[in-house]
């Protein structure tokens, strides 16, 4: 199943703000925007919904945690508990360094890994482009058409409103 | 955009520029014929490195014994080239994460370059350890994995051990947060280069980027999350680092003031050797409108105040010496200053608090000339800061029957020569292959300070 | 097309996983020769030996009991017996051949603990360790072959299971610590 | 007690700029090293093929049997020997310990008058048996030949020359065995015209002749120090290399340890610091001309209060203040005293005779044996030079004698040599001698031999090979017999002299063979003739020529580990270093600090001595305590021929020797020195020898020690942890040294590295200061530059319960053992070295290379119940934990608790002086418990809260 975008191009973001603005008053769903970095309130402004990657971060530091800490009194006091230097088998503090950087490793690693898997980010992948220079200093919103209530026209005059410098039709997955 | 300047803050990029031409500027040495610098600074760098090569090679086919090390002294150039590396490999996440944490925006035309630095000093780094050992091909057992001796784990408790989990953390973190920062730059790269084999191998690294904005905020976040762990990180490594000494009973190394003091240290060398690289490379390159004189006083007020923290810090060693009334401890620093190495500790005290005062007068800070002299200066300095602490702390410690001398061999000299080869031969080569400005932050502060008004 | 892709990057994803562990197990058992059984210069049958005929361990691995090595037989020992029985053996006849030139026999060494390890057969046989419990069913094999694994944790099974720390029976008790066996 | 200690000497200069960071040296064990680095390349690349292709399969190892079933030799259980020890004069008895054949450990015999005490050279005899540049087999002119036709030839010359009627000379060291004698006898009346000459390069050929002339026998004095309470020795290391040093060293040390109801004062006058002198309570250094006008001014003092009248001696105050001060005590302590004396001149040794006669200390302390020397020894062969120059002599056999290398004028006797026919050597080892000879019958090492002894205690030892000879070698004596046309062994000999000399004087002995057999069983017969105080001739007491001459003098000495000479070749002893100067693998121009300045000599510094003609060069070693105006060398170096270990190490201080009235003049001889300009830096294991103000070695004078048994210690401190304990073990190993007994002497050293494998890395590797040995003999010195007092302490693993190392091991290759002992397991070890850098006593030893062990022979002497150490691996003191284990197992199979007597370690077993106790600390009636609990006990850095098990007794002086 194929979907239709109206994917337009502008050469500044403040003309994408207004664009995207403009989109969201006329209850025009965005399937994204294209920009070569990031632009600040960007994503406020398309009403993305705050990231939940904090949260992965803080379940997976507290997993490399335990597991450090789990690894390091396991192996030192119950399952070969050796006398080293006098000090007692289970030298608690001494595993502090070891788990606070299986925590920051775990933590980091794993956060990168679902921030790629939830981003469909893999190497090798084809990219995903709808004009060329997105990357390099092009401004692009990409309209959803289907569910739009308003004529394409109207979309059409939004865009060029805000200063479009181009705008067509692109088809994508579902 | 408009050409106001704001009274309040220089601009970070100089010049009236447009994204295209950001981009244009600052991919160009990617594809354009390097000059007859850059090879002339390659062969010299990939020499030095064939030559520590040869060192490591000779040296684990020989025997430890081919470097000056003995009974006494156990540890001298290998581990304080190990804690040099490292010290300079702070600066790059340092400046990357702290300072994107404290919304610093003018780390962004020097983060790339600083996170690779980081990545090959810790590269640098780690080449000590392994190659201490006096069994190297066994140094994978320093790491807790089932084995058949009944199963045998590590001693958690050493600080070596810590050091093993803090240096490969911190490597695998900065490396990944480095990643992360060039994947964008790597996508503009894609769509921007022409030749097939850059083309394919900037399309497999990128993957797949196309500047969505979902993609963009769930990376901001990333980047913050990252910076977030990368902060206490730094600071653990370097801590970690000092206890090798700190946790030791041999008197010069007991020392808990070890912790600040070397990440401290840490953040002064690594500022100095990231200003020793970009005074070069904005010239080399020719990048100094994006990394502009500004950047380099920002830095040199850093470096000021490390520099200030580092004296501190011997100062206050010297006064536990004296205040504990510990013989031992005491002696030791007597020892450092008037004893057979004292002119090594008076190099340290030289290069480290006396050179950097004169950047207390913004004429120097704004000099790139005098400040790359003096971050020379400082590296230096900080070698033999780590020199003073390992060596003179062991060559006379409890029983004077075993006082001993140490000399470095040509070996020892060979392998700290070859692992700057390694660290110059990976930057050059960094130069050329990647973007060495983070284009998207680059393009995010274009107009900062200029009064364009934007966000 | 995404599910493809999935499927694909699954299958990949437990390749490597199945590899890592295959390389993890395959190194745990790097130099370990358990099973190992070579052949002998002479067909020598512990089976005929020890099994049928019920000869005991120690009339020929005499060192067990009082010193480190079990020992393999002096060559004369087998004409103890091979004088009467057998004599017309061409097995037999390499004993003799053997012992006329004064040419020693080159076994060869199924049971190799490494050099840093050391191993006191006698200290094992006093505590009343049966040598089936480490050379496992060697009244049935025709052909000797190294039957445990000789690691350091299959000592340690044992030696826990004896009991590391006193309070415990002198006689029996194995000991934990390294210098047990290392130095 | 808080002193001043002081620096080195060097130390105490302005640094010189730049000196401290000098080029880097490598030169890894020279000489062979570039096949050895290829190969050891070569090797390190294939060998990570095999790694990295991950299929290696141990390579298959054949088990080869024994053809016969030996009944004495169950593998990996030692048999033990009785013999006895040919080192020196000494003979003490020996054990040795073999394996599967192999002798691989020499130990004392307690049994024996050395009570189980063995020095230095007497551990390293076992290296020397594996030399393989001893002779192979014989040879003529320098060519292998068959033991058959070398007897032929030899006995065709010696026929020769007797119809030629020159004469035949034995040039024998001189020897205490009965059968030896007898051979010696034998030959000479088998064979016409024979001169038997008795020479030795440091002879005792002055003592000698005057106990001959004062007491009737001409033979070494022996004494009983043990009930003496007061010793003054002049010029003489009775502990360190004079007549019996471990029999002196055992009664010494009993007599100084604080057990009995006196303590032997002990008082040294002597030029050089000598390992003696180092130990004294009072040590007067003076040079030897002062020495002789000393002993000249304490002869007639002491002859005055005794009635008699000598003529007066014409001495300075400060030297008559010594005088006086010495006599006084001497005269006090009569009859409890004794006077030792190591000057070469007969004047000199018979009034020390006389002196201790009028003491009547002779009967009481000083001994005079039975036992006497053939041949009679001379110091001086120019009357045989003279002989082979005119051609009178037809052969000259050497037995045991090396006078082209160590006698004075060995260049003419090599000249002259050669206008004898027939020249035989006899000596096993390679010589300088025998290469200018005509026949090499290379002897046997001892421990492949049979011999006897008579000792200076009036037993008789025997001495029983403990291996086949290794090479075609045949026993000396057993080569003389059948130039004798005797048909025996040497063995039936030696049982033919004491079935009539000896078992003829036992009584209560039914057969011969019993006898024999107990007396080879425990190395000595059961019967004795004791010594007794001899007859007093008397005599009148003439005074020692001294000239008041006090410019530079030279002084030759023995080293306590090459003696003179024989012993160079032998590894372990080049490496020991020197008790008191610590250098190792050479010898130096000794010079006294205050004499040193004079000369504006530094340590180092390439000195020429010149006596007459003749000169040799020598690097200058600075010495606290020496005396002014001298110039001390040892012997014993600038070998020429021994074999690699040996060959050109130092130089050969025999050629400035000259005689006097026949005696060799060893100390005193007039000097001139240059500084050549050159330097060469001496491999030294301590560079740095003042405590620092450091509570190391503690110590107290004897009043305050009677006062007060814990003078000079402090008291333990509390101690406290911040853990629980953990579990505790059956055993709790202990050592304990009394620093007080111990007098430094290295015995120690090298039976640990006898014990335990422990490599020989040479001189350059010493230099850099990577010396292997597990135990060191730490030595300090305090006070006045010119009149040091000297302190020694043994270092080894102290085993602490809270080891530093331990806790810095990250693969955990260092743990404690549930019974305490700190555990070095070196294949788990990947030499990160931190745990050296913590440990505070700086024990551990790191191999650096793969130290050679090449060598075939040499690697049999090796213990197969400890692991050979590769490159790369820590290692330390185990407290010889292989002992430790063989003591258990004993126990286990003899079902019995272990007792702590059951385990000797290495160093404790051989130590002269009893200074080293180990044992059970969970035992309270253990000798180590009760050593702990003694108020003189202390550990070493207590305030680190360490808790080592090993522990020190503090030094007591007797300060008078």
């Amino acid at each position: 199943m194929l979907k239709t975008l109206m994917v337009a191009e502008f050469t500044d973001e403040q003309q994408l703000f207004g664009a995207v603005k403009g989109a969201r008053q006329k209850e025009i769903s965005i399937y994204d925007a294209y920009t070569p970095f990031a632009v600040h309130g960007l994503d406020e402004a398309m009403g993305i919904k705050r990231s939940r990657l904090p949260i992965v971060c803080f379940l997976a530091c507290a997993l490399g945690c335990l597991l450090a800490m789990w690894l390091q009194i396991w192996t030192s006091s119950i399952d070969w508990p050796i006398n080293v230097g006098g000090k007692p088998f289970n030298s608690f503090p001494a595993f502090i360094p070891v788990a606070f950087e299986i925590t920051v490793l775990l933590g980091g690693l794993i956060t990168v890994g679902v921030f790629f898997a939830r981003s469909r980010l893999y190497w090798g992948k084809k990219p995903e482009l709808f004009v060329e220079g997105t990357t390099n200093d092009r401004f692009v919103i990409a309209l959803e058409v289907a569910d739009a209530r308003i004529p394409r026209d109207a979309m059409i005059q939004l865009l060029k409103d805000c200063g479009a410098i181009s705008i067509g039709y692109s088809e994508v997955e579902k | 955009m408009s050409g106001a300047t704001s009274k309040f803050r220089k601009p970070l990029v100089e010049g009236e520029k447009n994204y295209s031409q950001v981009t244009h500027e600052i991919l160009a040495p990617l594809e354009g014929k390097p000059t007859r610098g850059w090879y002339g600074a390659f062969v010299i760098a990939f020499i030095a490195f064939a030559i520590g090569f040869a060192m490591v090679w000779y040296q684990i086919a020989t025997g430890i014994g081919v470097w000056g090390l003995n009974k006494t002294v156990g540890w001298a150039w290998d581990i304080t080239n190990f804690v040099f590396w490292v010290g300079i490999g702070h600066a790059g996440t340092l400046i990357s994460a702290i300072l994107l944490l404290f919304r610093q925006k003018w780390r962004t035309s020097i983060n790339r370059a600083a996170e690779a630095m980081t990545i090959f000093a810790v590269i640098c780094a780690a080449l000590f350890p392994l190659i201490h050992m006096g069994r190297p091909w066994l140094a994978y057992w320093v790491f807790p994995y089932p084995n058949t001796r009944g199963t045998l784990w590590v001693n958690f408790r050493s600080p070596l051990l810590w050091d093993v989990f803090a240096i490969s953390t911190y490597f695998i973190i900065s490396l990944t947060f480095w990643y992360i920062g060039l994947i964008p730059d790597l996508a503009t790269a894609r769509d921007k280069v022409k030749t097939a084999w850059r083309c394919r191998l900037y399309g497999f690294l990128s993957m797949g980027w196309n500047g969505s904005t979902r993609c963009w905020h769930r990376y901001e976040i990333l980047c913050l999350i990252l910076a977030g762990l990368a902060t206490p990180l730094v600071v653990s490594v370097h801590s970690i680092v000092s206890m090798d000494f700190a946790t030791a009973v041999i008197p010069g190394w007991h020392t808990t003031l070890f912790p600040p003091y070397f990440v401290a240290g840490a953040v002064f060398s690594g500022f100095a050797m990231v200003l020793s690289l970009m005074i070069i490379t904005r010239k080399v390159m020719a990048m100094e409108s994006y990394i502009t004189v500004n950047h380099l006083e920002a830095m040199c007020k850093v470096l000021l105040l490390t520099g200030m923290m580092v004296g501190f810090a011997y100062m206050t060693e010297f006064f536990t010496a004296w205040y504990s009334a510990n013989p031992y401890e005491r002696f030791v620093f007597i020892n450092r200053a008037t004893g057979p190495y004292a002119w090594a500790f008076w190099t340290m005290v030289f290069c480290n608090i006396a050179v950097p005062q004169v950047l207390w007068f913004k004429a120097v800070r704004t000099n790139p000339t005098l400040i790359f002299i003096i971050s020379i200066f400082v590296n230096i300095g900080m070698w033999f800061e780590r020199f003073v602490i390992i060596t003179t702390s062991l060559h006379r410690d409890f029983l004077p029957s075993s006082w001993a001398m140490y000399s470095p061999t040509w070996v020892e000299k060979g392998t700290f020569l070859g692992t700057f080869g390694l660290f110059f031969t990976c930057f050059l080569l960094f130069i050329r292959l990647l973007p060495m400005i983070s284009l998207g932050e680059i393009k995010s502060v274009l107009h900062f300070g200029k009064g364009a008004g934007h966000a | 097309m995404i599910f493809n892709r999935s499927i694909l990057f699954g299958a990949l994803g437990i390749g490597a996983v199945l590899l890592v562990f295959g390389a993890a197990k395959e190194a745990r058992q790097m130099g370990n020769t358990q099973g190992y059984e070579p052949d002998q210069p002479i067909n020598f049958s512990h089976k005929v030996h020890a099994g049928e005929n019920k000869i005991s361990c120690r009339y020929c691995h005499y060192g067990a009991e009082r010193g480190r090595h079990a020992g393999i037989p002096p060559t004369q020992l087998c004409l103890n017996c091979h004088s009467e029985i057998k004599k017309d053996s061409p097995e037999i006849a390499k004993i003799k051949e053997a012992l006329d030139n004064k040419d020693p026999i080159e076994w060869i060494r199924i049971h190799q603990l490494p050099d840093f390890s050391y191993f006191n057969h006698s200290q094992h046989v006093t505590a009343g360790v049966s040598c089936q419990q480490c050379h496992g069913p060697v009244e049935s094999m025709t052909r000797m072959r190294q039957h445990a694994p000789l690691t350091m944790g299959w000592c340690l099974e044992c030696h826990r299971a004896q009991g590391l720390a006193p309070p415990h029976d002198q006689r029996t008790m194995a000991g934990g610590d390294c210098n047990k066996c290392h130095y | 007690m808080e002193r001043e200690y002081w620096q080195s000497v060097d130390q105490k200069k302005p640094a010189s700029g730049g000196a401290e960071f000098p080029e880097g040296h490598f030169d890894l064990l020279s000489g062979s090293k570039t096949r050895r680095d290829f190969l050891s390349i070569l090797g390190f690349s294939v060998a990570t093929v095999p790694l990295l292709t991950a299929c290696n399969r141990i390579p298959v190892q054949k088990a080869v049997t024994y053809l016969k079933k030996y009944p004495e030799i169950v593998p990996g259980i030692a048999n033990w020997y009785a013999t006895t020890c040919s080192g020196c004069t000494a003979k003490c008895g020996m054990l040795i310990k073999t394996r599967e054949g192999r002798p691989i450990k020499a130990e004392g015999n307690p049994d024996c008058p050395s009570l189980g005490g063995l020095c230095a050279v007497g551990q390293a005899s076992v290296l020397s048996l594996y030399d393989s540049s001893r002779h192979s087999g014989p040879q003529v002119n320098g060519k292998p030949a068959s033991w058959e036709e070398v007897d032929r030839s030899i006995l065709e010359s010696l026929r020769s020359s007797n119809a030629g009627g020159k004469k035949v000379v034995v040039l024998a060291k001189p020897t205490f065995s009965p059968s030896t004698k007898r051979v010696l006898q034998l030959f000479q009346s088998k064979n016409g015209n024979v001169e038997l000459i008795g020479f030795e390069p440091f002879s005792r050929s002055s003592a000698l002749a005057a106990l001959g002339k004062t007491h009737g026998r001409a033979t070494l004095p022996s004494y009983r120090l043990d009930s003496a309470e007061l010793v003054v020795g002049i010029e003489v290391d009775f502990l360190g290399s004079w007549i019996d040093p471990v029999g002196l060293s055992k009664q010494y040390s009993k007599a100084r340890s604080l057990n009995g109801t006196h303590f032997l004062r002990h008082v040294q006058l002597e030029s050089r610091m000598s390992l003696t002198g180092s130990n004294a309570d009072e040590r007067i250094p003076l040079s030897p001309q002062a020495l002789r006008r000393v002993l000249s001014g304490i002869a007639q003092n002491i002859a005055s209060r005794a009635g008699k009248t000598v003529q007066p001696v014409q001495i300075s105050a400060s030297e008559s203040g010594i005088v006086n001060r010495i006599s006084n005590e001497l005269w006090e302590k009569r009859g409890k005293s004794a006077l030792l004396c190591d000057l070469n001149q007969l004047d000199a040794q018979v009034i020390v005779n006389q002196i201790n006669q009028l003491l009547g200390n002779f009967g009481k302390t000083v001994l005079v044996p039975k036992r006497t020397p053939l041949p009679a020894v001379r110091d001086s062969l120019d009357e045989l030079i003279l002989e082979m120059e005119q051609g009178k002599v037809g052969a000259l056999l050497f037995l045991d004698t090396n006078p082209v290398y160590n006698y004075r004028a060995g260049e003419r006797f090599r000249t002259a040599m050669a206008k004898v026919p027939l020249r035989v050597s006899l000596s096993g080892e390679r010589t300088e001698t025998a290469v200018h000879c005509t026949h090499v019958c290379p002897g046997n090492h001892f421990l492949e031999s049979w011999n006897d002894f008579e000792l200076a205690s009036g037993s008789y030892a025997i001495a029983q090979p403990t291996i086949q000879p290794l090479r075609a070698t045949r026993t000396a004596q057993e080569s003389l017999l059948v130039w004798s046309g005797v048909n025996s062994s040497y063995y039936q000999f030696i049982q033919d002299t004491w079935r009539a000399q000896i078992y003829s004087k036992s009584k209560g002995l039914s057969a011969f063979r019993e006898f024999w057999d107990k007396s080879l069983h425990d190395g000595l017969s059961p019967v004795a003739s004791t010594p007794d105080s001899g007859s007093y001739v008397g005599g009148a007491i003439t005074l020692p020529k001294a000239s008041n001459d006090d410019g530079l003098q030279l002084l030759v000495y023995e080293k306590i580990s090459l003696r003179d000479g024989s012993f160079a070749n032998n590894p372990w002893l080049q490496e020991m270093p020197d008790p008191v100067t610590k250098v190792t693998w050479d010898n130096y121009a000794q010079i006294g600090v205050a004499t040193a300045k004079k000369l504006e000599l530094e340590e180092g510094m390439v000195v020429e001595i010149q006596s007459g003609d003749t000169k040799i060069s020598l690097p200058v070693q600075v010495q606290p305590g020496g005396a002014e105006n001298l110039v001390a060398v040892a012997v014993g170096y600038g070998r020429e021929v021994c074999g690699p270990a040996g060959d050109g190490v130092g130089a050969n201080v025999f050629p400035l020797l000259s005689l006097s009235e026949g005696y060799l003049v060893r100390e005193g001889l007039p000097v001139t020195l240059r500084a050549t300009g050159q330097r060469y830096s001496l491999a030294s294991t301590q560079t740095h020898h003042s405590m620092e103000g450091r509570d190391i070695v503690r110590e107290t004078s004897l009043a305050a020690y009677r006062k007060d048994p814990g003078a000079g210690n402090k008291k333990r401190m509390p101690q406290e942890s911040m853990w629980n304990g953990l579990p505790k073990g059956e055993h709790a190993w202990g050592v304990a040294v009394d620093l007080n007994r111990c007098t430094g002497c290295s015995g120690c050293l090298v039976s640990c590295q006898a014990e335990n494998n422990v490599p020989v890395v040479g001189r350059e590797e010493v230099k850099n200061r990577r010396e292997m040995h597990w135990i060191r003999l730490d030595r300090y010195y305090s006070g006045a530059e010119d009149t040091p007092e000297v302190v020694h302490q043994p270092i080894f693993c102290a085993h602490c319960d809270h080891a530093p190392c331990e806790t810095v091991c990250p693969v955990l290759a260092t743990v404690q053992s549930s019974d305490g002992l700190n555990q070095q397991v070196y294949n788990r070890c990947v030499g990160t070295r931190y745990c050296a850098n913590n440990c505070p006593y700086k024990v551990r030893r790191f191999n650096w290379f793969n130290y050679p062990h090449e060598d075939p022979m040499e690697r049999m002497v090796l213990n197969p119940d400890v692991v050979v150490r590769t490159r790369g691996v820590m290692e330390k003191c185990s407290l010889c934990i292989q002992r430790i284990q063989e003591g258990k197992l004993r126990a286990k199979k003899e079902k019995r608790p272990l007792k702590d007597s059951d385990i000797k370690l290495a160093c404790q077993q051989s130590c002269p002086s009893d200074a080293i106790v180990f044992g059970d600390l969970n035992d309270p009636e253990s000798p180590i418990s009760k050593a702990v609990k003694s108020p003189r006990n202390y550990v070493l850095l207590e305030e680190l809260n360490v808790r080592p098990r090993v522990s020190f007794m503090t030094k007591v002086r007797d300060k008078g």
